[in-house]
């Protein structure tokens, strides 16, 4: 099985590294683009850029990693207290939700000034917005978990009478935890965008500030640089998660039956 | 509207700001320096480095001042910034600020570092854009959002119709589009994309350029800028930071390559080549030829007016601004008397 | 009956009462906001409605992107859990990989796309569809394996090839977490969209009306075109619910 | 036994509306229930047995008629908890071990620790799975996934046992020493029992009284008393009134 | 009947592997089964009777040991379609009505619609749901979605019929009825059924032969043949024969 899984790993490596070398050899000498190296630059220069500047990258990564993290821990709990709250009451979940989706509407330029005004503080307006956009798919997987709950399983419950809480504590929130690790395999290299977008808000490094600047600066090889960090980290982050479902949902993994 | 505006600064300048409004007098004296918070419109680079220089030579400290410089973003807006309290002071460009003033924002101008503007409309020479006239008929790229009004007076100023005889484009902050041929023209400042074509193989001699300040449709670019209500209760600390930047200016445009290094390592974003040529241009329109270096800041008022007017006349401004009201040199002549 | 007018009524009583009080400068009072600032409701509708023309022209624009992206974007996402369904050893790495877009950031992937589609609205379909590909791989991934006890069993007695197993097991169960998707993506396919018009070689579209005009200090303008965006985002929302109540009516979450 | 009834059920009707559909389950059951009593009730599959049930236990609201549970709604009574349920599927937790679903409602009541493992302890071997406390219940048998809903429901020892076919996956000799262990259970605490099952021979074996449900729509079709001694014994099952009673029920069945 | 057996297994084993827990669910089975004959499987609660059934059926490899059906391997057996089985919990897919519930097989099976319709209209009679083919599982009785499940097995006309506790949830009476209709069935098409009871009696009115395991680990204990005459009569259920044998499986198991 481990064999089995290394070897997937290996191929699908190898399978996206030949995809890109492919279409950036395809654009550079067969369409002879002049904007190939815009368009798709070899993945191997990338690499090498990042291998070349790999201390500044590496911090700026880092910052960006430590900042995304709590943006998805924020997130992510603001996602499930929201989803806990509308599945307790229908009235909250009537009147939040659609809220919650205009809400999503609002682009941060309009949001940032109004948050800045609230809170008057950039490091905190700048976990908010880092929390409001990765929040969403949280709070839609683990509601879509919890009304998904089925109905006998809550009737025990109900038959003892249970608090609210401890309905929640022993029956909702555990079946709703393969819901949750969908959301947050969504939200994870969602927060690393938010964490980008957020070091645009003015800060002083990241890998969001090394993009901006990249962009601005025609630097390409760094901007290139800087999206496939960008990327292996997202990948990462969903990895990391994964790690987490296999060992917090320990009943899950004895599946029976098999298939043509 | 009144009463709401009053309590409104009490409680932006108690949380955000009380601890330099309270200790201002007594500040210098006793080694604790004001706080101080500077906007810039933009990613840190040489485009600000009067500001890194003074602060790095140690000038604000000098003055009594320890100034933050929050670096701009793309979903930054200064006047915003200002106006919320998260910055004292922000550096913008003059027909936006107009736009906010009209608005209703209590903002002023308080000082004019850049005297000429920097844009320049770059084309290939294969294109033939040699006058303004020749755009007819050309797809020509702009980064809008109140950057398009100097390519608005020079369209109309050489006879054609924005709408009608050719093509406006929005630009994403990168020249790809003109190396691509996406766009026969592209708005780009000396100091930063155009620069960035010539290091990325254009030579100057392939390229045809525009400048706004030749045609007569040059509006004014980065000031200095705050509320009405800080500048009232911060003067001297207001005074003493246009000092501490001046000085900052001065020595940067004096010796750019210093400046721009001394940006590079504040906050080392573009490539140090960069910043150095950013440096050289932006001192050629802090300090254009001819213009006393002692009296960088200085607001030319027909420059205002110039700008108002076409901000007016294409369309920002829906009427004629107060150029008195907006602008506030009291600070900066206090500035410079010395 | 009943039910169905509560349904609507309160959430629009809530946004009432929220009206008025911006309307009446509550949030401005509590927030410390000027007028400028953040208009109201009711210069924010008559500025929609002087500019009516201009403003549903770009919406339309805005929101065929998104949905063209958004269909696109989930197609392929879902393409990419069907194969990581049917070919587990293998597919499974595709659901990593496609999660790695999901951290490239929007402010990126638009100049990315501005180079590959010289058109607007090539480079608003392109982001887009970067953008919703994950939600929707990795929701119907989950989809399509989490079954009921012993419902693949019965298929396998059946001798049902994959296909089959498909067809009839894998995407009837697959629906609701599918629908999840859908509304995830909707909301982020709107945003995208909009976002991606900040950086277009184009001058129209909602998102180019909302940073020119909140740059320009035109407020009202600005919030107009939040507000329409807003309001189709949740119209598109209500008509993706509407049909997941007709799709999976079986199901737990509909009752 | 006290004279008035711990459970009254007056009228009750039932009627589930889909769409249009209507699907009468219970149609006028009336029934009054004594303190301390063993009641089954039988009938034919779909007529309407889970549904009393699950009215009583406040799980489900009669489209018409009243239920008395001492006196109180059975809303009430759910909320002083005093109420155990075996439900008909074994409704376990897929992420709690065989252990940790018994000990849930105890968790629920906090119930000390020590008391709790001294409870689940007895109950683990009454159902013989001791051994298979620490696994997951989809590495259960389905005998064995009920017995687990059994031994959950009693863990709380509830005043009122409500219990829905529990012995139904359950092989004979299992199935008579959980016959025998419920009524040990039920004489030392006076608990009421309503217990629906498809054996007859159980029914009487177990209980008081049986009730006899008729199918669409869902009727009392007929009331047996089993005037059998207590203790119930083996020997009883093969004497000629449990034989008598098990016809007489059957008979009335019959009529339907 | 023909003298090679149709199902041949031999020395089976299963052995549960969780975390280093091992769980024997059987060992070294072996067992022989003609073509067309009828087997009944009994067996205390978790003795591994569903697992063998699934080793049968191809659901899942037994840890040692062989199955072989008509000479092949269960997977091409299952491949060729020629299973059919009732699963202990019904399985009904919750997105398709009754009807469509049993209709599934024979969609597979690419049955003409015509064919498919008289197919589903008998068995909807048959097991008495005419009325409910429009309504979704959940809107079911525990006895009626069991029902589904049987009739679901039937409509494809398997070869081999494996039916785990398929009369469990049912009263005695549709219990009976069912069971007749089965040996109707069986006896017009000449199906091998393994059937899973935990009803002696029944196995006993249904079987050729019954098979007792015993638990932990599970192994064959005891196979006993049927020898009452068929077809059988309700009557026969009362004969001194029945009862003997009854009995006889009864001590079979006690002696376990
Ligand atoms: N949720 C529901 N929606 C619609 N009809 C229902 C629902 N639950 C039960 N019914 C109907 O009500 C009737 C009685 O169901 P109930 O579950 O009470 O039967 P039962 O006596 O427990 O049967 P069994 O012995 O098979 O469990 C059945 O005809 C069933 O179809
Ligand atoms: N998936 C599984 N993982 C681990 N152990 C299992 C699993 N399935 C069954 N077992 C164990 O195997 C043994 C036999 O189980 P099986 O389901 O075959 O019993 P059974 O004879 O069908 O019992 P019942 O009459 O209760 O249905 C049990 O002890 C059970 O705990
Ligand atoms: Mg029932
Ligand atoms: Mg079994």
């Amino acid at each position: 099985m481990k064999k089995n899984k290394a070897t997937a790993a290996l191929l699908w490596t190898a399978g996206v590294v030949l995809l890109w070398e492919g279409v950036a050899f395809f654009l550079a000498n067969i369409l002879h683009d002049k904007m190939a190296n815009a368009k798709l630059p070899y993945l191997h220069s990338i690499i090498y850029t990042i291998a070349a500047n790999f201390s500044e990258i590496s911090n700026a990564a880092l910052i960006t990693v430590s900042k995304a993290a709590t943006g998805f821990a924020l997130g992510a709990a603001a996602g499930i207290m929201l989803a806990v709250i509308m599945s307790i009451s229908k009235t909250a979940e009537k009147i939040a939700f659609p809220y919650l989706i205009i809400s999503q509407m609002i682009p941060v330029l309009g949001l940032a000034p109004i948050i800045f005004n609230l809170v008057r503080n950039m490091d905190l307006s700048r976990i908010i917005i880092a929390a409001y956009l990765t929040f969403f798919p949280v709070a839609a997987n683990m509601l879509g978990g919890l009304k998904s709950v089925e109905p006998e399983k809550r009737e025990l419950m109900y038959s003892y009478a249970a608090k609210k809480r401890s309905v929640y504590i022993k029956l909702m929130l555990p079946f709703s935890l393969p819901y949750l690790m969908t959301g947050l395999k969504i939200a994870a290299p969602l927060s690393i965008t938010a964490s980008i977008l957020v070091d645009m808000l003015g800060s002083k490094g990241g890998i969001g500030v090394k993009l901006l600047y990249s962009l601005y600066g025609g630097e390409k090889d760094i901007f290139w640089a800087s999206v496939l960090v960008c990327a292996a980290i997202g990948m990462l982050s969903c990895f990391i998660i994964i790690l987490a479902e296999k060992i917090l949902i320990p009943w899950k993994k004895t599946s029976s039956g098999g298939e043509e | 509207g009144s009463s709401s505006s009053s309590d409104s600064s009490e409680s932006s300048s108690s949380s955000s700001k009380s601890e330099s409004s309270s200790s201002e007098s007594s500040s210098a004296a006793n080694g604790k320096l004001d706080k101080m918070t500077l906007q810039l419109k933009w990613l840190p680079q040489s485009q600000f480095m009067g500001y890194y220089v003074a602060k790095v030579k140690g000038y604000y400290e000098d003055e009594g001042i320890d100034l933050e410089i929050l670096p701009g973003g793309s979903d930054i807006i200064p006047e915003q910034q200002v106006y919320n309290g998260v910055a004292d002071v922000g550096v913008t460009w003059v027909s936006s600020l107009l736009k906010y003033q009209s608005q209703g924002w209590e903002l002023k101008e308080t000082a004019q570092i850049f005297q000429k503007s920097a844009m320049l409309l770059v084309s290939k020479k294969a294109a033939g854009i040699n006058t303004p006239a020749d755009l007819k008929g050309k797809k020509v790229g702009s980064w809008f959002g109140g950057n398009e009004y100097e390519l608005y007076a020079m369209i109309e100023n050489a006879g054609l119709d924005r709408e009608k005889d050719l093509t406006l484009v929005q630009q994403d902050y990168t020249m790809d589009q003109l190396m691509n041929d996406e766009i026969d023209a592209a708005s780009a400042m000396t100091y930063n994309e155009y620069g960035l074509l010539l290091e990325s193989g254009y030579k100057e001699e392939d390229l045809n350029k525009l400048d706004m300040n030749d045609y007569n449709c040059a509006m004014l670019e980065d000031c200095l800028f705050s509320t009405s209500e800080w500048l009232g209760k911060n003067k001297d600390l207001y005074v003493r930071f246009l000092r501490a930047s001046i000085k900052g200016w001065q020595d940067a445009c004096e010796n750019p390559e210093e400046a721009g290094k001394i940006v590079y390592e504040a906050d080392n974003s573009v490539s140090l080549d960069h910043q150095i040529y950013m440096a050289k241009e932006v001192a050629k329109l802090v300090v254009p030829e001819g213009f006393d270096k002692a009296k960088i800041g200085y607001i030319d008022m027909n420059a205002v007016k110039q700008t108002a007017d076409y901000a007016l006349k294409y369309g920002l401004l829906t009427q004629a601004a107060n150029i008195d009201e907006c602008v506030d040199s009291s600070c900066w002549e206090e500035a410079v008397k010395q | 009956m009943m039910k169905k007018k509560s349904d609507i009524l309160w959430p629009l009583g809530f946004g009432a009462v929220f009206l008025i009080i911006w309307q009446l400068y509550g949030f401005h009072r509590l927030l410390d906001l000027k007028p400028f600032q953040l208009p109201v409701p009711s210069e924010i509708i008559m500025t929609i409605f002087k500019n009516l023309e201009k403003v549903s022209g770009d919406c339309l624009l805005t929101v065929t992107g998104a949905i063209a992206g958004m269909a696109i974007g989930s197609a392929i996402g879902f393409a990419v859990a069907v194969t990581a369904t049917l070919f587990p050893k293998w597919g499974y790495g595709g659901l990593t990989v496609i999660s790695a877009f999901n951290a490239i950031p929007i402010v990126a992937l638009s100049p990315i796309m501005n180079r590959w589609f010289s058109t607007g609205m090539g480079q608003k379909i392109g982001v887009v569809t970067v953008v919703t590909m994950a939600a929707m791989a990795i929701n119907a991934y989950r989809g399509l394996n989490d079954l009921k006890p012993f419902s693949l069993d019965l298929m396998s007695s059946y001798a049902a090839d994959k296909r089959t197993v498909f067809f009839r097991l894998r995407l009837p169960s697959c629906l609701p977490s599918v629908f999840t998707a859908l509304k995830i993506n909707i909301t982020s396919a709107m945003i995208a969209a909009i976002v991606s018009e900040y950086f277009a070689a184009s001058t129209s579209g909602l998102g180019f009306g909302i940073k020119d005009s909140l740059r320009k200090a035109e407020m009202a303008m600005g919030w107009s075109y939040i507000t329409v965006s807003a309001i189709v985002g949740i119209i598109l929302y209500l008509i993706i619910q509407a049909v997941e109540r007709r799709a999976i009516k079986w199901h737990a979450s509909q009752k | 036994m006290n004279n008035t009834p711990e459970i009254t059920i007056k009228n009750v009707s039932m009627v589930y509306n889909d769409k249009g559909r209507d699907v009468t389950a219970l149609s006028n059951v009336s029934l009054e229930i004594q303190k301390g009593e063993f009641i089954s009730l039988l009938g034919p599959s779909g007529c309407g047995k889970t549904t009393l049930l699950r009215i009583i236990a406040d799980l489900l609201q009669p489209t018409s008629g009243t239920v008395e549970v001492c006196g109180k709604s059975p809303r009430e009574v759910r909320l002083e908890k005093k109420y155990g349920i075996v439900f008909q599927s074994p409704v376990l937790y897929d992420w709690r071990t065989v252990r940790k679903n018994i000990c849930l409602p105890l968790e629920l009541m906090k119930i000390d620790k020590a008391e709790q493992n001294n409870r689940v302890d007895a109950l683990l071997e009454m159902i013989g799975l001791e051994k298979f406390q620490n696994h997951y219940p989809n590495q259960l048998s389905g005998g064995m996934q009920q017995r687990v809903g059994i031994a959950r429901a009693l863990a709380i020892q509830p005043e009122i046992l409500l219990m829905d076919e529990p012995f139904s996956a359950l092989d004979e000799f299992t199935r008579e020493k959980l016959n025998e262990d419920l009524l040990r259970i039920w004489r030392k605490t006076n608990k009421t029992v309503i217990f629906v099952t498809h054996s007859i021979a159980e029914s009487v074996f177990l209980s008081d009284r049986v009730c006899v449900l008729s199918p669409h729509p869902g009727r009392l079709s007929a009331v047996v008393d089993i005037d059998l001694p207590r203790p119930r014994t083996k020997e009883m099952r093969e004497s000629p009134e449990f034989f008598n009673l098990v016809t007489k029920i059957r008979n009335s069945f019959e009529g339907v």
